[in-house]
């Protein structure tokens, strides 16, 4: 039973940490149906800068504002140099985001070097507590504590302002939105930046849980984020963090049982999503060829 | 009295809340030439889409010689005998003419997976659509990229690419929307020579005048319901044919 | 002139849609743009709005080109558009798409607010609604609902008879003698029935030209010109006029 | 039928079928001199170049079907490659360096990849673009962590070498060995992209609903271009492993399939030559880069290069180096055509 709890909260708490990195991609991806490559070298840009930037000052506050400025640098200079261009243009997105995700991973190695970094957890969050034979991280809380926090925000500035609806009426009609006198151009490359952001604090978040941070941990955190966003289905932020939640479950009892498996899991898992409802669980638009 | 070669049986399609065809049962007598004509929205396109697959309706069957193609997908209908055009050209724009034409007859040759011998050993097929580039008047641009045709040319060339599938049902989508007016000529001349040959021809239009010679029977549709059918006469003289075209409203 | 276009011309991809516009609208009343299908009188409106942009010629409201801008710019000037589709936003509710017109919080979009909902009574009841589950009426209706609550000068509507039941199409026409209280509307309709009703002026596209305009009531008793341009007569042999 | 006779008919059309001779006389020119190339230089390091361009450049040219011809973006082609890789090293490394052994990984490989590209195809190709994109990138990482894990079998990263027979040893003669495979691999993609199905894949390309509508089963068709591609590959990568002697999981990273496509979008996809241009020019420039970055360091990142050149490529030049040349010779033939900005 113990096993089980313990076993739970770390799923939980995986499961929050991924939705972080995917709370930008379902942003960007799901909802302006950008498809980012470089999601996952931003993730990353965030969680060197975010590490280089603790090493420094030892706040891990600063750590995180440091890691989501860089985000949103980038992310701005990304979208406003050539995800722009490529608007509605599937295929070049998928190329234009690669040539982003080559050449900004080659810019981090030649700005914090090729090598592994480690990152310790900061003292204040360090340690666990130990109730009778559970044992909670306090990291894994505060990190639930954060994914908590960004996906009732998300949802609520999606479904209750303004530009959340604007995005939202974006989605289904960028013309007519236009239409009605709001420049969406600007609406997107706010929503851009903000998935840009988002991605950076997931990686800010994710070092010290990790230990380290390492120029390989790009790529294989968008991935699980793609998986979450396929599973949770496009344009669901909430949809995003229940996904999240069942890879986090689902990795944490295979690694139990058949650790070798728990990535496979993942995949498998998104296989018979797709298969079975290719809108995902909550998704609106379709993933499936029309 | 021989079999219909369609038959719809309360075929029905709705997306939302609008029903954009509704129980429609429709008998389409083979070797005929059938016209459904009716004022814009009143779900022709729709039909006609059902008709090759295109959308899957809501409910009700569809019989093609008596089987149920209800649940068929779009390309074994075409296989099948079932050819449609499309209102907005839809070519393969950076093959040349003469290759989008070549498509469609090795398509119908059945030769579909031959990865080794080059295409050109397959002679006959670039001679037969040569031929039919001929008979739509394109033979001229057939080494051209279909990108640079003009409208008119590809609408002329999406004809040649039905009629090289040698369908038995031959559905036509408004085959002269968009076309220059001294473009049409040529188009309708065309349909009237394709009536002589032993097909079914299913022909949508928004013109009426253009279809009532060309027409042995009508079909008008309204707001999604089969409204009327019978010769163009009986058509003309229907009352509420002419209340549907004329919209309902007290000038 | 509230509107003007002269000598317009708009490509899109290799298409040369409109190849020869030239329009002039009159402040107020209801000018209708007839035409056979393909002729270009929904990508007319679409070039007035900036959704396809002109190659050449000269788009000028009151007197100011707004060729070359983007259309939430135009949009702002006080232009509204009701595509063919409607384009209501059927994932959110039918107070959320009007929500979306309302630019400023002032008391003038408050009245004009109420007044929507005084023509519009059936929209009131299903404000929480997601409109996707509106009938097709009850969609054009929220479309031009969401044009009146800005201060919209010019409004641009591409068929809104389309698919609509007869009865529905009724209450179009009164809607439209309503709107014309308020602001100057381009008309694009198939339906000739309820052009004749609404209309005061016509313009005929052919083949992507203007090839006629003038008085709404002259075009209702010419029947050779409607059965040379919009194909809505029987051929004379025919028998009867459909 | 019009009345035009037959004979005047075929003539027309042999006419506008068969191709200018000059697009035969460069590729064959070109070969001739790769083949001089031995009995000039006798830098062993020149001839290893060469020999890596060319296996690059079969495996460029497989990513071209997917990517030019198809028009489909895989991110697990590198897959492919290392089952071809993985295959001839594990069977050299256990049974010793015999000839006859290499037919066994080849076969081996052909039938793997066959299986695996049809069933990785089945799940991922009646999906949109993008996911189908994203899904063999996580199907390449799925075997990528595969072959790290099994450590038994592959020695994870560290990898294992092994050797190969001794004929294949000489650098001379692997060259010419990889040079035939090239040409016959040339001579095979282009034979199926001129070949029905081939056209039927740029008809796919152009237009997927229409060639649907002309009766044409679209997913068994992209199925082959799949199974092809990925049979290509794996010979890419047994050539690749006979020449490094040496397997790691190296092979199956998605590194590995992103050179590909840099390779093949740089030199123009869509044109098979344009993918040997790219492996030409990425292997010259790795080369040359590298051996800068002895003097400075920055250069150990010359993939920046590589990246913002790929970036002003698929903006500005879709069609890629050949492409482009291509595009502006034809203009120059024929000045009314004008051309559509890529969509």
């Amino acid at each position: 039973m113990d096993t089980f709890v313990n076993l739970t909260l770390n799923g939980l708490a995986t499961g929050m940490m991924i939705f972080l990195v995917a709370s930008g991609l379902s942003l960007i991806f799901g909802l302006m149906g950008v498809l980012n490559f470089a999601h996952g070298s931003i993730f990353m840009a965030g969680a060197y800068s975010g590490v280089w930037a603790y090493s420094k000052t030892q706040s891990f506050t600063l750590a995180l504002l440091a890691g989501m400025a860089v985000g949103i640098v980038v992310g701005y200079l990304a979208e406003l140099t050539t995800v722009r261009r490529v608007y509605g243009k599937p295929v070049a997105q998928v190329l234009i985001t690669t040539g982003l995700m080559l050449v900004l991973n080659e810019v981090l190695k030649a700005v914090f070097g090729p090598n592994i970094i480690a990152v310790s957890v900061p003292p204040l969050l360090a340690g666990s507590w130990d109730l009778g034979g559970i044992i909670i991280v306090k990291y894994r809380i505060f990190t639930i504590i954060v994914g908590l926090v960004v996906a009732v925000a998300g949802h609520f500035i999606l479904t209750r302002t303004r530009i959340g609806m604007i995005v939202r009426a974006g989605v289904q009609n960028q013309e007519m939105v236009q239409v009605l006198a709001i420049n969406i151009r600007r609406t997107f490359s706010l929503v851009f930046v903000s998935g840009a952001a988002l991605a950076a604090l997931g990686g800010i978040m994710m070092a010290p849980a990790l230990g380290a941070v390492n120029p390989n941990m790009g790529l294989e955190n968008q991935m699980l984020a793609f998986i979450v966003v396929v599973i949770g289905g496009m344009g669901s932020f909430v949809g995003s963090a229940l996904g999240g939640i069942l890879v986090g479950l689902a990795g944490a009892y295979t690694a139990w049982v058949f650790p070798e498996a728990s990535l496979a899991v993942n995949v498998i898992l998104m296989a018979i999503v797709l298969l079975l409802k290719p809108n995902g669980l909550f998704g609106m638009g379709g993933g499936r060829n029309a | 009295m021989a079999e219909p070669i369609i038959r719809t049986q309360d075929l029905t399609i709705m997306f939302g809340g609008h029903t954009a065809v509704d129980h429609v049962n429709l008998d389409i007598m083979p070797n005929k030439f059938v016209s459904i004509i009716g004022p814009n929205g009143a779900g022709k396109t729709t039909f006609f889409n059902l008709l090759s697959g295109q959308f899957f309706p809501t409910s009700g069957r569809i019989l093609f010689k008596g089987h149920d193609v209800t649940d068929i997908p779009a390309h074994l209908r075409t296989r099948l005998g079932m050819g449609r055009n499309f209102q907005i050209s839809n070519i393969f724009p950076d093959l040349t003419v003469l290759e989008n034409v070549r498509l469609a007859v090795q398509a119908r040759s059945g030769i579909h997976y031959q990865i080794l011998r080059h295409h050109r050993k397959y002679s006959r097929f670039s001679d037969q659509a040569m031929a039919l580039l001929e008979s739509v008047k394109l033979s001229g641009k057939a080494a051209q990229p279909s990108r640079f045709l003009a409208h008119g040319e590809k609408r002329k060339l999406e004809i040649a690419i039905i009629l090289a599938l040698e369908p038995e049902v031959l559905l036509l989508d408004e085959p002269t929307a968009g076309m220059a007016v001294e473009e049409v000529p040529a188009i309708l001349e065309l349909l009237a020579r394709l009536k002589t040959d032993k097909r079914t021809i299913l022909l949508v239009e928004h013109k009426i005048d253009m279809v009532m010679s060309l027409s042995d029977t009508l079909v008008v549709l309204a707001n999604g319901r089969l409204l009327a059918q019978g010769n163009p006469r009986q058509i003309m003289e229907n009352e509420q044919v002419q209340a549907a075209y004329l919209g309902g409203i007290a000038p | 002139m509230i509107l003007s276009l002269a000598a317009v011309e708009t490509f899109i991809g290799q298409f040369h849609i409109l190849q020869d516009i030239n329009l002039e609208v009159p402040e107020g009343g209801v000018t209708v743009i007839l035409g056979r299908n393909g002729a270009g009188k929904t990508t007319t409106l679409r070039t007035i709005m900036g959704l396809t942009p002109p190659s050449r010629g000269s788009i000028t409201y009151r007197g100011k080109s707004i060729k070359g801008l983007p259309p939430y710019a135009i949009a702002r000037k006080g232009i509204g558009f009701i595509p063919e589709d409607q384009g209501i936003f059927t994932d959110l509710t039918v107070e959320e798409n009007l929500l979306l017109s309302t630019r400023k919080k002032d008391d003038e979009t408050k009245s004009r607010w109420h007044m929507v909902m005084d023509i519009f009574p059936d929209l009131k009841e299903k404000l929480k609604q997601k409109s996707g589950g509106l009938s097709g009426g009850q969609k054009q209706m929220l479309a031009i609902a969401r044009t009146l609550l800005n201060d919209n000068q010019l409004l641009l509507i591409d068929e809104p008879s389309k698919g609509l039941a007869p009865i529905v199409v009724a209450r179009l026409a009164d809607v439209i003698r309503e709107l014309k209280k308020h602001t100057t509307v381009v008309l694009v309709e198939q339906n000739f029935a309820l052009a004749l009703a609404v209309g005061e002026r016509y313009i005929i596209i052919d083949d992507g030209s203007t090839v006629k305009s003038g008085v709404m009531s002259e075009l209702g008793k010419n029947k050779e010109l409607q059965r040379r341009y919009l194909g809505i007569t029987a051929p004379s042999h025919g028998g009867k006029v459909v | 039928m019009p009345d035009v006779s037959l004979p005047t008919r075929m003539h027309k059309i042999r006419g506008l079928l068969s191709l200018p001779r000059s697009s035969r006389t460069v590729p064959i020119l070109l070969l001739l001199i790769l083949v001089a190339v031995p009995l000039i230089t006798p830098s062993r390091s020149m001839l290893n170049l060469l020999t890596e361009i060319f296996i690059m450049g079969i495996f460029a040219m497989s990513y071209d079907i997917l990517l030019g011809y198809t028009g489909i973006v895989s991110f697990g082609h590198a897959l492919f490659f290392g089952t071809g890789a993985y295959m001839t090293g594990l069977i050299f490394a256990r049974t010793g360096p015999k000839l006859g052994y290499l037919f066994l990984a080849i076969g081996g490989g052909i039938l793997l990849v066959t299986v695996m590209a049809l069933i990785i195809g089945y799940l991922s190709l009646r999906l949109k673009d993008v996911y189908y994109a994203m899904i063999t990138l996580a199907f390449a990482e799925l075997f990528f962590i595969i072959a790290e894990k099994w450590r038994s079998v592959t020695n994870g990263a560290d990898g294992f070498s092994f050797n190969v027979p001794a004929v294949l040893q000489d650098r001379v003669v692997y060259y010419y060995v990889s040079l035939v495979l090239l040409a016959l691999i040339v001579v095979f993609l282009r034979r199926f992209i001129e070949s029905p199905t081939g056209k039927v894949l740029q008809a796919i390309r152009e237009n997927e609903k229409r060639a649907e509508f002309l009766g044409y089963d679209v997913l068994k068709f992209k199925l082959i271009s799949n199974v092809i591609a990925g049979v290509v590959a794996s010979f890419a990568g047994v050539a690749w492993a006979l020449q490094q002697r040496f397997v790691s999981t190296g092979v199956m990273t998605v590194d590995k399939t992103i050179d590909a496509l840099l390779m093949t979008t740089i030199g123009g996809t869509g044109t098979l030559y344009g993918a040997l241009l790219g492996s030409g020019i990425t292997g010259m420039a790795k080369n040359w880069l590298s051996e800068l970055a002895k003097v400075h360091p920055i250069f150990e990142r010359w993939y920046i290069i590589f990246g913002l050149l790929y970036i002003g490529i698929v903006l500005f030049f879709p069609g890629g180096i050949l492409g482009t040349l291509m595009r502006i010779r034809s203009t120059k033939n024929k000045p009314s055509v004008t051309i559509s900005a890529g969509d």
